[in-house]
This record gives structure tokens, C-alpha cells and sequence, in this order.
């Protein structure tokens, strides 16, 4: 368990405001953020690499804002593997048992466990600087769990990864929490990563918690105009409410239900907005006629950014879909999203 | 030496231009040494690293050298880590001090130190009273040398020491090493080379002094000052043996700096 | 000195052994030159400065150390060009053979240098025939200097050349410069604060020489060997004001160098 | 026009063997390849920055394999913008003037055209230093355009820019073509950026070329195993061909057509992979069974890899649709494929 309670770190360049965490026994917690949002000052706070100016930290129960990093009994893996590169791979993973003394044995007992969970038994006498990205990586995790720590940080632990084995070391990463049911923390900027691997989130902006819930709730319900792009809701706007309606500018949008006047905002997901060289049938809620006024090919789909009446929206359509409807600039279009798919807030 | 792959036929004058500049440097710099080390006969060198005065000043020279090289490494270490791994008020200033002794005038050097050695100054009277001795002493000599050398020893360790990830110690004191063991475990095994080339470069430096050790200790006789007598008293042919083997010890200093920074390239 | 700010109170025992050593060193730095500088009185320092002797030396110390510096940039600019951006077989050691001066003793270069102008020698025997002396002459204190001055100008211009991206070379190429225009259009410009860096270093290395110097010309004398004879001939005492004098220029030349030296991280 | 004849280079730890490539005046023509396969090298050699060991480059009709760079009448824009750091943006953008003078007159007069076009009236003061990537890389543009050059190289012009940046450069790289109708070549390893903007494609790995063509055939019809997989055909198979059938192993694949027996591979796009939970009607072609042996969530749509007969194969499908059809690893699947999206070569 990991409990952070109003953390507040001062550096030269940069302030955390008030951070406030609970993350329980067991969970695969992910702290999301841009670059520069401050996630990894969250975690070396924890670890106690940066100075606390306000706050408390615990690690199951024991308040562990005071105590050096060595006290704390975290794992930490950082996106560079940080391996020891003048250790082999045996001595990189055996580095910490030293200091780990149970009833007078050494907690190296589950080491055998670790190093085949890991595929490690081959690499043991290598040199660190052989490996692959892959294989360090694994070699990082094996180093972190040998000691047995009681929470797992995880420090963007795919970015640097290859895509082959961005995927390998996420099957290792889902595949250990449900083995073990170690307490993780990971930080990344990648929502997939998020949504692949975690339990509930927190999404962090310039210092700030924007949003902590569920994978699900910060996907689908995000509490901010920022959460919302950054999940990927690319059309956000500010709206005035109005029982079942909605009012951007001078865009009508029809709600699913009668929405409180207090919210502020609305947002879609691009994919949820449907676009037709032809009308859509009577009915149809939120339909728009719109001009295109940008298409970007983006390989296996394309953005398309609609204009009507001053508003841009952006959908995605397939790329097949957009060559059989033989889309182009200055094209007029249909439009329609489903009142299920806005979300106001 | 092979010539350059030029990329291109077009760049014709910049290539004699650049050529021949670097040719007369290089032959500015290997003519001399070349010279003295043939104008001297065999028979010479034989005969002058048999004088007993002569081992006896080469032998001080390299012996106080690597007591500043030591001196150094003891109070330098710790002082470049600071430097390396901390941000603090003052430290673009601490680091122009430390560079001071590489600009002062070798003579100036010495007349320095001797300014607080005498027994009008406290200092100068405390180690009198501890029967320490400054002038014409070797601790004064070592004295002299550490102060023109730490600063080439504290650069060059700074610098490995900046080389070295802080995410290693990082991760060491999360894995329960201290602060102390981190360093014994990870810091010093990755930066021991730079340690090494600094010690190597502090010697050098050392072992090259000449006007701040004349002013401070002309007696005992290190290597140089053994070279300017004979020079002054027999002249140019009686100094040329007595430099050549100097030369000798300090190409060999030169030799061993080359490997270390080498195998330290290749370790990062 | 701002204490640095300590991320944890862990660290105490690193703490007071990091500052402690810091402190020692620094202090051992610069006690003497405070002391050296306290102990000359203003009315000694105002003496001292209208003897014409002293003013003379510090003014020749001065010519022919940018005398150096000059040759350096002259010579060095194109060399250092050469090892920033081309590749060949044996680059290494002539990296190698640059620094040489550096690391020999300093009698050992005025002895090696005395040995190739000497009349049993042809290059010697060449200078003589068109008048130019090397022992006890100027010219034989600028040849001195600029042996020990040019590593330091060639290392840091090279390093200037090389932060320069060669991209930029090949735009100006394909805009329709020459090699030659596109040297002075760009390579110059953004280089020249490199090369007044390297010669402010080649400058103060060169005006700080005096081990080599003493061997090739005591007469004219330059400021370090002023300081010397005056310490020979009268003393500790009568030496310091010189001293304090040279030391002026040369932290005068310091602050030039720390200016310029920031202004250059600026600009990359 | 570029012709590029036999070229070879060699440098210390890279060759380029036997580059042919012959690019129309007026064409936009895109080098594709992955990093290190050699692109930059090619460039260099038609600046004139690399020694050319054999062959021999034309610029429209000249040869220029022995000039030296300011003679050839190229245009450079390179990916990190290269701007001189010590000029302002109006003195990069007249670097080249002095140098192209015709008939007593610098050819200046496009000038005020071009900085228009690419809108840097405003910025014109400014240092360089301070600019935004986007604008950077218009300078950079502008720049390269000033000395009205026969051809314009550009060396991957998009990848250091941020997204927003990105597509801005594009739209401006694809009116300037349209507008000015010059020469260019451009290197990147992005097919998209190729689909978007390039008419025809030669792509390169290891210092070879591997396939010339227009953009769609290299898409729709790669000629090795290596260009299936670089235009996105994940799914690659040596095969035996047999009348209209192929075989994989043990999987009888369906053509559309009878194929030459010398063909030696099939490759199919992931997209036309359709995947369902019950069985295809009957009569549809190359309809397996399969077992959904991995799911990798990339965001709007997810990975698919699915095991049929011994053979992995790769497929792509909505988030949405993953979803509804709530496939998780082991699921039984039906898969289909039309005949005419089973590319052999």
C-alpha cells in the first residue's frame, strides 16, 4: 500500500501541489501524465531521492517521509534499465541481497523463482553490455523483485523498449502483478499502457492531480478539459447547458439526459463521430452537415477535421472508408454522434 | 601519417593551407625534443644515470610527484564529487578557484606559499612549532606540487564523476545500500579510471614544475632544478643527458595516461 | 557559500567529509595568494609600479605572450580545423604529439629548444645566417612561449570547430559558398569566441612560463624571472610586490576568460 | 531532374551498391527505407558531400558527379532545420543570394514571394534562436527556395517536428510542389508521409534499392518480403504456388487469379483480415478457424494475432469491435480474407 498525502516538493524549476494518492495492497496503479508533469518528482519522492517540503508518505502503514531511500523497501525500474554496467547479469540481480537478512537467511530464496519467471538463466553470467533492450529491462525487473520489496515503482519501464519488446516486457509486467499481487506504481505518458495494464489511474498536469479513478472512468468520464484531450477526446469544448441540450456557439448538441447547468464542458471521442456523403436517416440524433477542411492520412486511419458553423470536429475514419467515399478537401459531409458518446462535464 | 580523405577535389587551397600549418606544428613541437634526444651520446646517458646525484633528483621528483598525485586523490575525491552531484549557491565561483593555480606564474606560486611558510605568519609559526618546514624542505616541495597539480586531479574527476548516471546510486540505495556503500559499490568501481587519470595527469603536472620549486627548494634537488644547475654551471651539453631521462619518465607517465583514457572510452 | 541543499539527512557522515575536504582545498588555494597579496603594503605596491625595471618586465611578459597567442591563432586555427572535421590514419597521435608540451618539464623544454638554435646545428646555423637569435632574445621568449601556449589554443579551438554541426557547412556549400566563403560566412562566426577563448588560455599559460624561459633568455626579463632574481638577490620581501602585480594581470586575463567562456554556453 | 546511374559509395562501416534511380523534372519523389538503410547516404552523394566511387549523377542533364557542392544548383532542408544560429531569420533566408547572380541581377526577385508563401513576413527579425520548430523548418524552406535551386532534397523534413508541426510542414511542402512545380527528392522512413505527399517511391535497405514504383504499387504490390513488411503487410509468407492456390505450410490459401509457379510469397495486409466470433457464410474464401493466441491494445484499434494450422497471423480490429465481440486471449475466432487482397510476389 502506498499513501500519499498531500505531497508538496519544491525544486528550482518545478513545484508538486498537493498530490494526494491512495493506493491499495495489490494494485496496478498508473500515474499518467505528459512529459515535464512532474510523475517522475511523484515517484523519486517516494523512493526519497527529492526533499518533501509538505506532506507524508507510508508504505504499508509506516510513514516512511523521513527515512533515506535505503529504509524504504521499494523496487524501482527505470525506463533506461539503469543496470550496473560493470556487474554481469547475476551480479546485477544478486546486488541488493545483501542487505536483506530474514531470521538471520538471506531473502534470495525466491531468486531460483525470479530468474526463470524471467527467462533469465542463460544471460546470468553475461555482461551487461550485451543485452538487448528487452533482455535489460528484464534484468532491471529481476534486481528490483530479488529483494523483495513491498511496493514496485515503475518509471516509464516500455518508452525505451523497441516495439517487439515493449510488447514482451508488458505481458512480463501483467503476467507478474497477477502472479504476485505486489503493490505497483508506474508512471507513463501512454494511456494504451494504462489501459493494458492498470487498475485505476491518476492523470497528473503541471504539478497537479487532474483526475484519479478508474482506467475506465478517466477513459470514458474525464473531470477535465485536459484529461479529455489527453485520453484522446480531441473535440472538448466549453458549452452551456440546458436541460437536455447543449449549446457550443451556436451548435445545438442533444443530450442523453438532462445534464446539471454547473457543468462546462463537452467532449467526444473522435472515433464516435460518423461521417456520410449522405443524409442519415430522420431522426438521427446530432446530425450535422459539415465541409471537410482537413484529412490526415495516419497510415491505418485517417483524422478528418469537419467545419460547421465555426466548430471543427475531428473523427477517424478508415482509410478504406475514406478512399470508397472518396473524401477530399472542401467536401460537404454528413455527421452524427450518438447522444451516448457526449460527455459533459 | 596517411593523408586526410578529402571529400572533394574543390577544396584544393584549404588543404595545402591546413596541411602545411599543421605539418610546421608538428615539427615545431617533435624538432626540439627529437634534437635533444639525439645530441646526446649514448655514452652520455650511460655515464649520467650513473651519477648518484642524479638518480637521487629524479628519484625525489617522481616520489614527490605521486605524494601530491596521493595528497590529491585523498582531499580531491570527495571535493569533486561535491562538485560533480551538487547544485549550490557559489559553485561557478568554487570551480574558477580551483582553477586559479593553473594561471598564476609558476614563481608567483612559489613565493605564495612561502608568504604564509614564514614565522611571521601564524601558520608559518604553528608549523614551525610542529617542526614542519616548508622551505627547503620536501614537504615543501610536495606542498608546491599539490598545489599545481590538484586542480588538473579535481577537473579530470569531476568530470568522470558527471559521466556516472545518478539513477546507479539511485537505484543502489533502493535496493538498501547506504550512502557510503553506494559509493564503495557503484560510484568508485565506474569512476576508478578517471581516478586513475587524474593522478596520472596530477603527476605530470607535478613532475614538471620548475619555478615555483626553485623559489621554495632549490635544495633538496628534484629533477628540473638539477637540470637548470647544470645548465647554469656547465652548460647547455652537461643538462641535455639529465633532460632526456627525465623526458623518458614523463613520456612513460604519458604512455599510461593515454591507455587509461582509452579503456575509459571504451567502458561508456 | 551557500551550503549545498543535502536531499537527505542520511547523508550526514558524506556530508562533513565532502565539505571538509572542500574546505581544506579551498582554503589551501587561496590563503597564500591572500597572504602574498596582504602582505605587500600599498606604499611598497606604489613603488614597485614606478620602478621602471618592473614595468618593463610585465610589459615584455605581456607582448610576448600575446606575441604567442597570435602565432597560435595563426598556425593552430587551420590545424585545429584539420583535427575537428577529418578523419585519418594516425589522428590519434597527432592529437597525442600536440599535447606533448604540456606534460614536459619546463628546464626540459628551454633545453630542447636551445638545442636545435644552436650553430652546431643546421636549423641553428640557418636562423643565424638571417639574424635571428634564439638565447637572450625576444624572439627566443615568444618561440618559448608559444611551445607551451599552442596545445592549450589547438585543444580548445578543436573542441569549438567540433560543437559547430557539420550540416551547417554543407548548407552554406549548397547555397553556392565556397569551402573558403563558407569558413569565414559561418565557420568563423561561430567559432571565433572558441578561438578568443584558446588564445586568453594560451596567453595565461604562456605569461605563467618561466621554468623554460630562465634556460633560454634570463636577459630580457620577462615579469616571473623579475620575480625571481629579485627573490634571489634581496629576498621574500621584496619579491611579494612584483608578484602582486603579475598576479593583477593575470586574474585580469582569468575574468576575461570566464566572461567569454559563459557567453559561449549561451550561445549553443 | 536527378538521374542516379550505378551509384556506389563506400564509406568505413556502410556501401551503397548500385543505386539507379531516374527522377522526372517536376516529379515529388520519396526515398523510403528504414534508419541505416542508407538514405542520407544517397543525398550526400547527389549534393556532392560523399565520394562517389562509381557512377554518375545527373542534374537535369549535367553531370555534376565531380562538382563540387555550390556548383550543382541544389536545394538542402534537413530534418534538425540547420539554420545558421548566428544570423536572423532574414539573413538565412538570403545566405545563397549573393552567389546566384543572373544577368547582373541577384535572383532575388522571388523573395518577397516566398516569404509570403511561407509567411515568415512577421518573424523576419528575429533570431533564429527563439523560433518554433514549425517555423524553423519554413526558414529552412524559404532558405533553401531563395536560390531558386533546379532540385530540392529534403532529409526526413518532418520527424524532429512536433505533431501540430508536422501536418503544417506537409500541407505547406504539398502546395509548394503543386504551386512551383520543382524537382523533389525526399528521404524518410514514414510511408505515410510517402502516401501523402509522394507521387512515385523507391524504397532502400542495406544500401540497395529494393523497389521503385508509384506509391501505390509499392503499398499494394511490394516486390520483396522486406517492402511488404515496411509498407505495413505484417503478415508475410514464403509459399508454394499451385494453380490459383497457394500453400503455407499447411494452409491452402485462395487466389483470385492463377499465379506464375516462380512467385515465392504471399503477403496480406492485417486491415483485410476480418475476424468474427461465428462462422463466415458459406462459400466465403479462405474463411479459417483460429485461436486468438495474443491482443495488443494500441489505442483506436488493437492487434490481433491469431494461430491457425501452425501460422500466426495478424489482424487489426476497432477497439469497439474487440470489445464487442469481448475476445480475450484463447478465444476460438473465425478469420477471412477476400482473394483479391492476397498479394503474391
Amino acid at each position: 500500500m502506498i499513501r500519499i498525502e498531500n505531497l508538496c516538493v519544491r525544486l528550482p524549476d518545478f513545484s508538486l501541489h498537493k498530490i494526494d494518492l491512495r493506493i491499495q495492497a495489490g494494485e496496478f496503479f498508473t500515474l499518467l501524465g505528459p512529459t515535464g508533469a512532474g510523475k517522475t518528482v511523484v515517484l523519486e519522492a517516494v523512493i526519497g531521492l527529492v526533499p518533501v517540503s509538505e506532506g507524508r508518505i507510508w508504505i504499508n502503514s509506516r510513514d516512511v517521509t523521513r527515512l533515506p531511500p535505503e529504509k524504504r523497501g521499494i523496487g524501482i525500474v527505470y525506463q533506461d534499465y539503469a543496470l550496473f554496467p560493470h556487474l554481469t547479469v547475476y551480479e546485477n540481480i544478486v546486488y541488493g541481497l545483501r542487505y536483506h537478512k530474514k531470521d538471520g537467511k538471506k531473502t534470495g530464496k525466491n531468486l531460483d523463482f525470479i530468474v526463470d519467471r524471467f527467462s533469465l538463466r542463460r544471460i546470468l553470467g553475461r555482461s551487461i553490455l550485451n543485452l538487448s533492450g528487452g533482455e535489460m529491462q528484464r534484468v532491471a525487473l529481476a534486481r528490483a523483485l530479488a529483494v523483495d520489496p513491498s511496493v514496485l515503482l515503475l518509471d516509464e519501464p516500455l518508452s525505451a523498449l523497441d516495439p517487439n519488446f515493449r510488447e514482451e516486457i508488458r505481458e512480463i509486467l501483467k503476467m507478474l502483478h497477477a502472479d504476485t499481487g505486489i503493490t505497483v506504481l508506474m508512471v507513463t505518458h501512454d494511456f494504451s499502457e494504462a489501459q493494458y495494464l492498470g487498475q485505476r489511474s491518476a492523470v497528473i498536469n503541471k504539478g497537479r492531480l487532474e483526475q484519479v479513478g478508474t482506467v475506465t472512468e478517466v477513459f470514458h468520464q474525464p473531470a477535465t478539459p485536459f484529461v479529455a484531450k489527453f485520453v484522446g477526446m480531441k473535440n472538448v469544448f466549453p458549452a452551456i447547458f440546458e436541460g437536455r441540450k447543449a449549446y457550443v456557439a451556436n451548435l445545438r448538441i442533444e443530450l442523453g439526459f438532462e445534464e446539471s447547468e454547473r457543468k462546462k464542458y463537452i467532449a467526444i471521442r473522435p472515433e464516435d463521430i460518423h461521417i456520410r456523403g449522405d443524409k442519415f436517416p430522420p431522426g438521427t440524433p446530432n446530425c450535422i452537415e459539415a465541409t471537410v477542411s482537413k484529412i490526415l492520412n495516419q497510415g491505418f486511419y485517417s483524422d478528418v477535421i469537419i467545419e460547421s458553423a465555426g466548430i471543427e470536429l475531428r473523427a477517424i475514419i478508415s482509410s478504406s472508408s475514406l478512399f470508397r467515399m472518396s473524401l477530399t478537401e472542401k467536401t460537404r459531409v454528413y455527421a452524427a454522434f450518438d447522444t451516448s458518446v457526449v460527455h459533459a462535464f | 601519417m596517411k593523408l586526410p580523405n578529402w571529400r572533394n577535389q574543390a577544396l584544393d587551397p584549404l588543404i595545402w593551407l591546413t596541411v602545411s600549418s599543421s605539418m610546421i606544428i608538428i615539427a615545431f613541437i617533435l624538432l626540439p625534443l627529437f634534437e635533444m634526444v639525439f645530441q646526446s651520446s649514448l655514452a652520455d646517458l650511460r655515464e649520467t644515470i650513473r651519477d648518484k646525484d642524479v638518480i637521487q633528483s629524479i628519484r625525489l621528483s617522481i616520489y614527490t610527484s605521486v605524494s601530491a598525485a596521493l595528497i590529491s586523490f585523498l582531499f580531491g575525491t570527495p571535493f569533486a564529487y561535491l562538485l560533480a552531484r551538487k547544485e549550490f549557491a557559489g559553485k561557478k565561483f568554487i570551480e574558477s578557484i580551483v582553477d586559479l593555480p593553473i594561471m598564476i606564474p609558476h614563481p608567483v606560486i612559489g613565493i605564495a606559499i612561502l608568504s604564509i611558510a614564514g614565522k611571521n605568519h601564524w601558520l608559518g609559526e604553528i608549523m614551525s612549532s610542529l617542526g614542519i618546514r616548508i622551505m627547503g624542505s620536501v614537504t615543501g616541495i610536495i606542498v608546491v606540487l599539490t598545489f599545481v597539480g590538484l586542480p588538473f586531479y579535481v577537473n579530470n574527476v569531476k568530470t568522470g564523476f558527471e559521466a556516472i548516471p545518478v539513477r546507479l546510486e539511485n537505484i543502489s540505495r533502493s535496493l538498501g545500500a547506504s550512502a557510503i556503500g553506494t559509493f564503495f559499490r557503484v560510484t568508485f568501481p565506474l569512476a576508478w579510471r578517471s581516478m586513475v587519470v587524474g593522478m596520472i595527469m596530477c603527476t605530470a603536472r607535478a613532475i614538471s614544475e620548475f619555478g615555483a620549486i626553485v623559489i621554495v627548494a632549490y635544495h633538496p634537488m628534484i629533477a628540473p632544478v638539477m637540470i637548470y644547475q647544470r645548465f647554469t654551471a656547465y652548460g647547455l651539453r652537461y643538462s641535455q643527458p639529465v633532460a632526456v631521462w627525465l623526458i623518458i619518465v614523463c613520456l612513460f607517465l604519458f604512455l599510461l595516461l593515454r591507455v587509461f583514457s582509452i579503456h575509459k572510452k571504451k567502458m561508456t
